[in-house]
């Protein structure tokens, strides 16, 4: 039964972090889909990675009455008020890829985890450098906290071996277009580096083509994290070295029809609901370019 | 020649020298100021006159020399401080914000406040209205002064001055920009003042003015003191002297070239007032202009001479109706571009905000309204660029150091030459002057009348508004005169006597005060 | 005289005429809109923006700009959260100073202020241009927010700390109430005061100014210093309602406020426009995003949208005052 | 007069010196800082920003300001490659067009035109101040980016597209050809031509400028189109530099662009500047970038110092500058 008591039909909001990174914007658009699929209306609400804003979606999806908040939060602990107030109002919420820093909150969490995938990319890491080596971290934006979540899942695996060297580490503000920049300037103070890792996708791109330009794409490992499709094709073409693989689409669409189901009265759902990331290598990257 | 004097000096100037970055301004000069006195300070342009004054009221503070007050020497670290020890100051440049209402500007920095601390607006309005009815200013002390015309806002920098109740009032050209009518009232303030002890300064390029006021002169010629005296025991001709060091010829009435034939012909022109539909800024005014021809206008403050200028030059083509007609051609004017293709040039009223950008060189403001004729394919030649200016510095007689010469490093009288430069060098058939003298000094003054002269004999039509009658007299062959937006007579300079004019001046307002039952008289005109 | 007064009026409240085409365009739009509850979440919503745009206005009335208010906003938050959190430890000499709500709010609005007067510095003391000065203050800012929260956000400031930026009072939102008292404050100090007129005349021209004895640098040098602190108080609000001092709070919040002034008719060369046209511009802005929510454009649209209703508000406001 | 001729030269070169300063202390700080490969990446990096910032210095000498260059950058960018990968299709007339490279450029370059043109026109005709008219622009063109891409890259543009962003010629980089030539053009318009000296003459006194016969609402359509068509270009390298159009591409350029004009010595009230100031800005800003980096300062203190030595940079030039 999906109308309201006066006969419309129900309604979910999309709350996104940001609409600016087309991750996102997968996210956002196939959770909206999903749940208009199974008979809602639904919108998408963009936070423009901005906690204020995104606290003003809040006040107006619980003026507006939704029925449920499928929720990307901005921020771990500034968000945490906001799903409180959705609850208080009788409003579920799901986030998605993102955590809150709160246990009862949120109906239930889908995350992919930030810390563990990066873990993984760090274990594949050490293999592929032979344990040794010069190497340079791109960071996303420096306030944001996925970007200290995979720094330090990769660093908590790769600073166990002494003779992997961090020779640079800078932030790009999960840009292309900033990331190539500092990894031109970074390729001028450091003329040997074996690898780099970036927070993101877009900045491995942009990292490659500054590595690309400067004539030593063999020379050095691009590493990513999300499962970008440029950066999953850039695996198969031999250009990226690895990334890991969030699964937006299957993330967004559960917490779709998970919602539903909390809708239907079903309240038996865990704090958590993990949503697996894998690492992708040239060796299993086949089955996860886009054709298939 | 020494000022003989028996009262002790209120304020003295001892050995003062100022230099702007190795160009000295002032050398040693000397001065003294008596109460109940005015001093007259005369010189050309950029002789340092401004300067001296900066210097006694505070505002230049790295300077030579001594200023005593009563006897003591002073140094006043900033103008309010100078205010506070009886030394005001009108300024020659207007300094009023333009946004804020008049009451805002006469307080501006000594505003009244009640016990709260907040603005008594109360009281300063009353004060305000108190001082305008003194000036005959006849407006709301709420009105901003951006509303008013020049003459206004100068009778309001007048009272703000006269709101310090000052032992020593300085004033730098107050009259330029004033008509005569508002300048007899001035000079009763003074003579007022006089009465009650102050002393005055008092600058001028006006001459005549200086023999009806003032007590004493100092001449100053490029920031050097050439003498000083009582004004009784001088001349005319002596202080010319002194000020430009040599005699100056007689101002020479052109001889009477005039052809018929017409350069331009004005018919019914109408000028609607954008914020007032059933006013009209100039109405319906036609008059004829011939090949060589000096037409003067002179009216009143707010006459509409500059809007009959504006009206012709295409500035507001929206509100303005009539015919206008060049050598017999009927043409529509609807864009400066158009006036200025028709053979038309106007030089503004105020030339720092409508003649010239401040910021470029002399050559580049010359050359403003002529880059087609120095161009090609849009590319600027600059050596015929330099060429034009040079030829119009030599022409005018501009003094510059070079035409690479900032124009805001000029002085008035110099920067005037220019924007007549930028148009003469469209190569106009008729040129509009408004007010081409105004606080420009003698010697620059008669060399623009030469040069109207000049102008004219070569067959340029040439139409001057001006607000001394003198001017006007001297040069024009014939005059408009308008009142309140209307053409009240048509004069031939032999016709033309300062009493005919002034009635004319008033006719309309005389009338309309009748009309409206306003008992309310104008005063103070007086015709000598 | 009758016509000209009305027409007075009419160029009065032009800005309100646009406000007013807006509501009456989103009520038939929307029926959501018209309600008690929107309309406190709208001015709830702008308060922020309203009360950082107070030291704005202040600012381009002098002539000035300050592009640093974000940053600041972020970096007094962030001073707020810590010291009520963290309070203060001297391990040099073994001292630990706790701090009540109180004591955190005032170093929160004085390190604002702090970074607002040495913006005031820079300008007067140093003659940087206003839009150089605070845009290095810009980065200056964000970088000592990151320094202070090493990029993490300070979260779990408790009840008291939220009820500033959530809580209620009288049947309206405590931010609302601060704004409210901010705007009274600045308009009493924009049209009563001796500081008020100071600032419209150094705006308007700043020689005349000058020449009339006023203490040009002394009035910068407040102005600038009110401007940090307002958005001291709006980094402790955003901060209080989140419960969390965020690291990059406050980002593009430049670009909002300076908007709204203009919006609301402040002229950016200075010396003319007024604070509550500055609440209006405000409210435009505050209205056509909750309105465009509201009416659930695509984010996408909405920012197409958004762009044309500003040009539309402004050239309605433009084209009421053209008499002027 | 000797010595006169000297300060002359002084005052001429003043953001030269400031430049120098930094240069020198690089060149100690990192033995990496002065060799000719990362001349050339730096003068690779900033040729964007040096393309838009002529654009924004003819805008700013006017008296405007362009606010909306990220965006418009990002929008032309977007185009490109669109039309380049996709052509256009109108399924209507079930026609296709396909584009060659050279058709893709002319299409994006006309699409910024056309957005800066649309600036002018709201400026000129309809009276919005430049501040609120681009700033309009910055969320339609970013929205229109957004729509027309979807909010995702469009990336594999081909070998041909990158050699404009990556290529070399002549043993330069093409980037750094593009704004050379960009530069060399804008000196010449503005020293040498009708339109250079009327742009100066508008921002000096646009009254007088009126008075004396200067078409300003001409002259100011063809600057913002100018401004529009130069951030066109801009997209493209950066479009091409990426291999892929970014629908956030140039978020927060307007900024950098306003920083290098203003610290070139651009004054923001109009009339007074030139190209050349604003290549040494740009440079400034792209040497310290380049220098931050060399040197692995950490990203949170990179801001504090940055935002200080640009404070440092202007002091300089004022203080060598004060003599004039
Ligand atoms: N701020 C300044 N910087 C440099 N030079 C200046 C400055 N002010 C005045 N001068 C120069 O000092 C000289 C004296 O100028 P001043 O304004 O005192 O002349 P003046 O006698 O008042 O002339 P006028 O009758 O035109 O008002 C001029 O040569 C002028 O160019
Ligand atoms: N800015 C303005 N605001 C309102 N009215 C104005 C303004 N400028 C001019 N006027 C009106 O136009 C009329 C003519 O003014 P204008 O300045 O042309 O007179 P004028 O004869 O040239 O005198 P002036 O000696 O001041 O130049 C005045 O009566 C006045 O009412
Ligand atoms: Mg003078
Ligand atoms: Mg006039």
């Amino acid at each position: 039964n999906n109308k309201s008591k006066n006969g419309d039909l129900k309604k979910m909001a999309v709350v996104i972090s940001t609409l600016n990174n087309p991750w996102f914007v997968v996210l956002g658009e196939s959770a909206a889909e999903r749940a208009q699929e199974l008979g809602y209306v639904a919108h998408i609400f963009d936070s423009q990675n901005n906690s204020a804003k995104e606290a003003e979606h809040f006040d107006n999806i619980i003026a507006m009455g939704y029925d449920a908040i499928l929720f990307n939060p901005t921020d771990a602990d500034g968000s945490v008020l906001n799903v409180k107030r959705a609850k208080e109002a009788g409003i579920p919420t799901f986030c998605m890829d993102r955590e809150i820093n709160s246990r009862d909150a949120a109906v239930t969490q889908l995350l992919s985890d930030n810390f563990t995938g990066c873990v993984k990319l760090g274990q594949y890491f050490v293999r592929q450098m032979n344990k040794k080596g010069n190497y340079v971290e791109i960071l996303g934006l420096v306030g944001d906290n996925n970007t200290w979540n995979r720094s330090s899942g990769f660093h908590s695996v790769v600073d166990e071996f002494p003779d992997l060297v961090m020779v640079a580490q800078q932030s790009a503000d999960f840009d292309r277009n900033k990331a190539m920049d500092v990894m031109e300037t970074i390729m001028q103070a450091n003329p040997d580096i074996d690898a780099v890792f970036c927070g993101n996708d877009a900045m491995a791109m942009g990292a490659y083509q500054a590595v690309l330009a400067a004539g030593k794409a063999d020379e050095v490992k691009v590493f990513g994290f999300d499962g970008a499709r440029d950066a999953v094709e850039g695996i198969a073409d031999g250009k990226i070295e690895a990334t890991v693989m969030q699964f937006p689409v299957l993330m967004s669409r559960t917490s779709a029809e998970l919602a539903d189901q909390y809708i239907n009265g079903n309240r038996d759902f865990s704090s958590k609901t993990p949503v697996e990331v894998i690492l992708i290598t040239p060796e299993n990257v086949k089955e996860y370019l886009p054709e298939n | 020649m020494e000022i003989k004097n028996n009262q002790p000096p209120v304020l003295e100037i001892k050995n003062v020298s100022k230099d702007f970055s190795e160009v000295y301004a002032l050398k040693n000069v000397d001065m003294q100021v008596f109460p109940g006195q005015v001093a007259a300070v005369i010189g050309e342009n950029g002789a340092g006159k401004s300067t001296l004054m900066k210097i006694i009221s505070g505002v230049h503070l790295d300077f030579e020399g001594q200023v005593l007050l009563n006897g003591e020497n002073v140094y006043f670290k900033n103008p309010k401080e100078a205010a506070e020890k009886g030394v005001a100051i009108i300024h020659q440049e207007l300094n009023l914000i333009s946004h804020l209402s008049i009451t805002e500007n006469l307080f501006l920095g000594q505003e009244l406040t009640t016990k709260m601390g907040l603005l008594d607006y109360p009281k300063m309005h009353r004060k305000a209205k108190e001082l305008l009815g003194r000036l005959q200013l006849d407006a709301d002390p709420r009105t901003p002064v951006i509303q008013l015309r020049v003459g206004q806002q100068q009778l309001v920098e007048i009272a703000k001055a006269l709101l310090l109740e000052s032992k020593v009032l300085i004033m730098d050209e107050p009259t330029s920009a004033i008509s005569d009518n508002e300048v007899e009232l001035l000079f009763r303030i003074i003579n007022d003042l006089k009465s009650k002890g102050v002393a005055i300064v008092y600058i001028s390029h006006k001459l005549d003015e200086l023999f009806k006021i003032a007590d004493q002169f100092t001449v100053l010629r490029d920031g050097e003191k050439i003498g000083s005296g009582n004004m009784k025991e001088t001349s005319h001709d002596k202080l010319i002297q002194m000020m430009v060091g040599r005699k100056l010829t007689e101002r020479i009435k052109k001889k009477s070239a005039l052809v018929q034939e017409e350069v331009l012909r004005v018919e019914n022109l109408c000028f609607l007032n954008p914020e007032n539909k059933n006013d009209y800024l100039v109405n319906d005014i036609s008059f004829s202009l011939k090949k060589g021809e000096v037409l003067g206008i002179c009216g009143l403050m707010g006459a509409g001479r500059t809007e009959v200028l504006e009206a012709i030059f295409g500035l507001f083509p929206k509100y303005v109706s009539g015919k206008i007609y060049i050598e017999g051609k009927e043409i529509r004017i609807k864009s400066v571009n158009e006036a200025i293709e028709a053979g038309i040039g106007l030089v503004p009223e105020d030339r720092k905000l409508q003649g010239l950008i401040m910021n470029m060189n002399v050559e580049k403001n010359t050359s403003l309204s002529n880059l087609n004729r120095i161009s090609s394919f849009g590319f600027i030649h600059k050596n015929k660029e330099e060429e034009l200016s040079k030829y119009f510095i030599k022409k005018l007689n501009t003094r510059v150091a070079s035409s690479k010469m900032e124009v805001q490093k000029l002085s008035g009288g110099n920067q005037q030459k220019v924007v007549i430069a930028k148009w003469l060098a469209t190569n106009p058939k008729v040129l509009l002057l408004d007010e081409p003298t105004r606080g420009i000094d003698v010697g620059a003054k008669s060399e623009i009348y030469t040069l109207i002269n000049e102008l004219a004999s070569q067959g340029m039509g040439i139409i001057v508004v001006s607000s001394e009658l003198t001017e006007i007299l001297a040069i024009s062959d014939n005059i408009l005169v308008l009142s309140e937006s209307k053409l009240t007579t048509k004069l031939s300079r032999e016709e033309a006597t300062e009493e005919v004019i002034m009635k004319a001046a008033l006719a309309e307002k005389e009338d309309k005060s009748q009309k409206t039952g306003d008992g309310r008289q104008e005063t103070g005109i007086s015709s000598d | 005289m009758q016509t000209q007064n009305l027409k007075h009026y009419l160029v009065k409240f032009q800005s309100v005429i646009a406000l007013l085409i807006m509501c009456i365009v989103l009520s038939f739009l929307s029926d959501r809109f018209l309600t008690g509850e929107n309309a406190w979440n709208v001015m709830r919503q702008i308060s922020v923006n309203v009360i950082i745009s107070v030291g704005m206005t202040l600012v381009i009335l002098t002539g000035g700009i300050d592009l640093s208010v974000g940053s600041v906003l972020a970096f007094a938050g962030a001073v707020t959260a810590g010291m009520l959190k963290f309070g203060a430890e001297f391990t040099d000499w073994d001292i630990y100073l706790g701090f009540t709500l109180l004591g955190a709010l005032i170093g929160g609005i004085l390190s604002g202020t702090f970074l607002g007067w040495f913006n005031g510095i820079t300008i007067t003391r140093f003659k940087v241009p206003p839009f150089v000065a605070t845009l290095a203050m810009l980065t200056i800012a964000r970088g000592l927010t990151m320094l202070w929260t090493g990029g993490f956000p300070i979260t779990g400031l408790g009840d008291n700390m939220a009820f500033i930026g959530t809580g209620w009072f009288l049947g309206i939102p405590m931010p609302v109430w601060i704004s409210a008292v901010i705007v009274l404050a600045a308009v009493v100090l924009t049209n009563k005061t001796k500081l008020g007129r100071h600032i419209y005349a150094i705006g308007g021209n700043e020689t005349a100014a000058k020449l009339s004895g006023i203490k040009i640098k002394k009035v910068k040098l407040i102005v600038y210093s009110i401007a940090g602190a307002l958005a001291g108080v709006g980094g402790i609000i955003v901060t209080s309602r989140l419960d969390s001092a965020q690291p990059n709070a406050g980002f593009g919040f430049e670009l909002d406020s300076i908007a709204a002034v203009v919006i609301g008719g402040t002229s950016l060369s200075g010396g003319k426009g007024t604070i509550m046209g500055t609440v209006q511009g405000a409210l435009i802005i505050g209205i056509l995003n909750n309105g465009l929510v509201l009416l659930n454009v695509s984010p996408f649209w909405q920012q197409v949208i958004k762009g044309f209703v500003i040009l539309l508000a402004v050239v309605i406001e433009k084209f009421n005052s053209k008499e002027d």
